[in-house]
């Protein structure tokens, strides 16, 4: 295992130590428990956004923390949810009396955790609502599975849902808000290789030199299906299509294309593939209004990508313009 | 025969972190196989947390002992097994209440209470892949022994058999689901992770001498 | 080799294509010959920017093409300098009678194809300035090689010179900034692994699982020496105090600290490495004032990094908080 | 012995990317040793393009033709090696001037000026592990033959015992000098592709069949 780090056991402390010295003008790092919130203090008189999640999926969540987006984010150990004390203490320290929306990842893990949290800051008055983010196509068969994961299209809810926070919508507005998001976004993954958990010391699975990993999640579990290694074009249609399919995606539609890497990708390769998903959107007579390409839900150094779909209508699309100011996502301030 | 009173709890507990430790890597090559390889990972951080507050001084009772580790685990093993035996330790805790020591229908009353716990939490039945598979058979084993140690010799040989038992099954719960008939062949890391703390149980009422942490 | 490309050969054009679709309201794609430019027509009254190079360091050169960096990016085939015809192809479209400077790393290839373009330039009547950008102190001897290389320091080049074309500096001006800046940045970089170019369709070089290759350039070329694998730590010392002698920083002096990704390194990783670095500079009583953190000049898919370090004053300060809108770098607007 | 005509120019340019599309891997992992992997990709690309260019109609001179490869090579090529055969080839048109075949002495000033084209852009001086390496014992052997096939004979074979002899040495220009004494060891890439163009002059000569492009 080669990687830039120190003690496996200290990844995530010293990772979110260098991130909060290097982002001083946006983000505060609190220690035990560990979380992070804006620079800024609490979310006063309006509604504040808080994530979370394993570590590993780099810059989600922390990087998202910031003007318009997320109030504050509360990093687990590698692929490991958080535990309730620590959404808890960020919960606290964000609240502006306005309420506290979570926004979870569907994995048992965080599912679990948050809802606990979620039971004691109820009881001691906060009040939490919670936006389950589930886009994953991948898992088919949600009566036979804990449901679809939430993978990329979490940093999608976070910034439309962060900038209805931020203009002080109401609780009830902001949660029917990532309802709305939530049902309009789907993606797909694939890895052309493993990742390897600083703790593990070995790959999450085996692939072979000419074998392609598809519908994975973003925690270097295996996949669905394998395929063989074949051309971008071909490996692209793989994910586009059942994302299309899955949201419904027709004629004079407009969508968000957002192509994300898996952390080891050469931002170069993600531009090929968004060409040829955009050329797949068109094909349906939709329309590509909005992008994003980048490395924003990583599995670790893993190589591969997700396309995820958001359809819009002009409320998303402001929402999505508003300004945003945080370490990884920035535009309009 | 040993008293399953509040020193046992406290040898219980620190067998368990033990037994994890040591077993570590083998739970995060199980979960590596149809999950997140995390498992052995999460277990040995908790449990050392466990350890850690133990330390500070022997616990009042055995329900106090059980709260110890319902706290350290909800707080440090974070993922769904974090949760999930956090839980289970906070229900078994309550179903002890203030005895001294376990009979046999006290520890087949408190296994029920920590699987009800686990199944109120995470909606798995019996047959889904998870840990579920191996507190179930637990429970009804120790229904069957008169004295405390032989309710959990009971209860550990059924886990064991039940986490074996978990190898031919589709996943329908927790990640591995999401590998649909991919996860079949492999034994669910939580159901291996239930048996070892439920033989930790009986190596401490066996063995008066404290195991300690990590070895 | 494993990659999300279609034919080799068709690499470059195929990413640029989906980079314009990606970003059609900052950038507009030119083919026959290749460049990039604004989406805005030309530099009127201003003094233009154009920069280019080697195809495989993703974002640069063209996610750092809008305003308040460059005007026009020219990538070349993978790892290698762009042709004059493209140059000059560039630098005509965006000059609007104030000049144009060409930014150029300090490669024997780029160098003398922008020399060549540069004077081809001149003969049609366009004032061409050039600024240099050697930025690597992995390169010793300047006497007996090509000289020190441009490397990540390139990215701090372009946007500080970029703010001061931005608010209409003449060319003497900007091109007189350009070589302050540059005589203010240094760079050291590592790798854990190779990369593979695709043309090529192997590994640039090979790399034992414990060895890390000290003082390599950004184009899988090898570098000076090699060590085994060490902590993070360590490893950053290896570049940090190199670059920091070489820059003569002592107590008292303010900095921006860069933490470059190679392409294949997690961020998390990269955050581990800042948070040593920043540590460094505060031993020798420097300030880290302004700081950037990850994967701009990359090696495709190379695991590795780099550190920059550039002294900063006032005016350096102003000038790289000065609002930018590319698609790489963002902020202010 | 054949006239080196226009048709013969022709010829040669079709062996270079003929020979150079065979060499193209062995170049790369030449450069790939002590560079960045591209000069066999490069010189492949570019000389493919002299070939499309060329297969709109015969050049009307030696200079034509070397002019319409110096264009291609400058625009098609790229890196160190485009503007560094780009410029060889225009002063060797240049020097070729109106003449309609070339003799000994000829071929001799038409090498001497392509190699001061070459150091006039890489200020690069013989022993620094470049191509200079074997265009420069290249233009002494040519200045020895009387006519003009025997003069690149003799450049072909001193070019390419030149080459052969950058094996030891430490390179001090281009992109190999970041190595330092880590380049020593290695052909330097350049001066074998030199070697390649020079000897697809003879075999041009040699044959009057055209070789045409990729194989
Ligand atoms: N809904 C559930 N009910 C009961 N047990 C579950 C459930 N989901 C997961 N588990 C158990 O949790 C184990 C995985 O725990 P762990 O790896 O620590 O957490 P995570 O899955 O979040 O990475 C599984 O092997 C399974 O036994
Ligand atoms: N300054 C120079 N003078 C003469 N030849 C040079 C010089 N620099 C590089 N070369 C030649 O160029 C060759 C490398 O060409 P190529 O790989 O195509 O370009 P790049 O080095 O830009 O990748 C070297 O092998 C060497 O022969
Ligand atoms: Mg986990
Ligand atoms: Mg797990
Ligand atoms: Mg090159
Ligand atoms: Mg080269």
């Amino acid at each position: 295992m080669k990687k830039l780090i120190n003690d496996p056991k200290a990844v995530v402390d010293e990772t979110v130590q260098g991130f909060g010295r290097a982002h001083p003008d946006l983000v505060t790092v609190h220690s035990g428990p560990l979380f992070v919130t804006r620079a800024v203090g609490p979310a006063r008189g309006r509604v504040a956004l808080v994530s979370g999640g394993g570590s590993g999926h780099e810059p989600l969540h922390a990087g998202f923390v910031g003007l318009g987006m997320l109030d504050a984010a509360v990093p687990g150990a590698v692929f490991t949810s958080p535990t309730p004390d620590q959404i808890v203490a960020a919960t606290h320290a964000v609240d502006g009396g306005a309420g506290v929306i979570h926004i979870v990842k569907n994995y048992t893990g965080d599912v679990l955790n948050f809802e606990t949290a979620g039971e004691l800051c109820e009881a001691e008055g906060i009040e939490v609502r919670t936006v389950l983010v589930n886009d994953d196509v991948a898992v088919e068969d949600s009566l036979y599975t804990a449901g679809r994961r939430g993978v990329a299209g979490t940093v999608l809810v976070e910034k439309i849902v962060g900038a209805a926070a931020e203009r002080g919508d109401s609780i009830d507005a902001v949660e029917k808000l990532g309802r709305k998001v939530v049902e309009n976004v789907r993606s797909m993954g694939l890895a052309l290789t493993p990742c390897t958990v600083p703790h593990a010391g070995k790959p999450s699975f085996e692939l072979a030199e000419d074998e392609i990993e598809i519908g994975i999640g973003i925690h270097g579990e295996p996949g669905r299906r394998r395929v063989g290694l074949e051309p971008a074009d071909a490996l692209t249609e793989h994910l586009v299509t059942p994302v299309l399919d899955d949201l419904g995606v027709t004629a004079g539609d407009r969508v968000l294309l957002f192509v994300n890497g898996m952390g080891g990708t050469p931002l170069s390769e993600l531009y090929i593939v968004f060409g040829r998903a955009a050329e797949l959107v068109a094909q349906r007579g939709a329309t590509v209004d909005r992008s994003l390409v980048g490395n924003y839900v990583t599995s670790l150094e893993m190589q591969g990508c997700s396309v995820t779909v958001l359809r819009l209508d002009d409320e998303l699309v402001e929402l999505w313009d508003a300004p945003v100011a945080t370490p990884a996502l920035r535009w309009g301030v | 025969m040993t008293d399953l009173d509040a020193a046992w709890a406290d040898r219980w507990l620190r067998e368990c972190a033990r037994v994890l430790a040591v077993h570590r890597e083998e739970l995060i090559d199980l979960d590596r196989a149809i999950g997140d390889g995390d498992h052995g990972e999460n277990m040995d951080r908790g449990f050392q947390a466990v350890v850690d507050k133990l330390d500070d001084g022997p616990s009042e009772s055995v329900a106090a002992a059980l709260k110890v580790a319902a706290m350290m685990l909800m707080s440090k093993v974070g993922g769904a097994a974090g949760p999930l035996y956090g839980t289970a330790f906070l229900r078994a805790s309550a179903a002890v209440g203030e005895r001294e020591s376990l009979d046999g229908p006290a520890v087949e009353a408190m296994l029920a209470a920590a699987r009800d716990g686990i199944v109120a939490r995470g909606k798995a039945d019996p047959g889904d892949k998870t840990m579920v598979d191996a507190w179930s058979p637990a429970v009804v084993a120790a229904g069957r022994a008169a004295d405390g140690e032989a309710a959990f010799a009971a209860a550990a040989t059924a886990a064991e058999e039940g986490a074996l038992a978990t190898k031919p099954l589709v996943a329908r719960k927790g990640r591995a689901s999401y590998l649909g008939e991919r996860s079949a062949g492999h034994l669910d890391p939580g159901a291996v992770s239930t048996s070892y703390i439920l033989r930790a149980a009986v190596t401490a009422a066996v063995s008066e001498i404290s195991a300690g942490g990590r070895p």
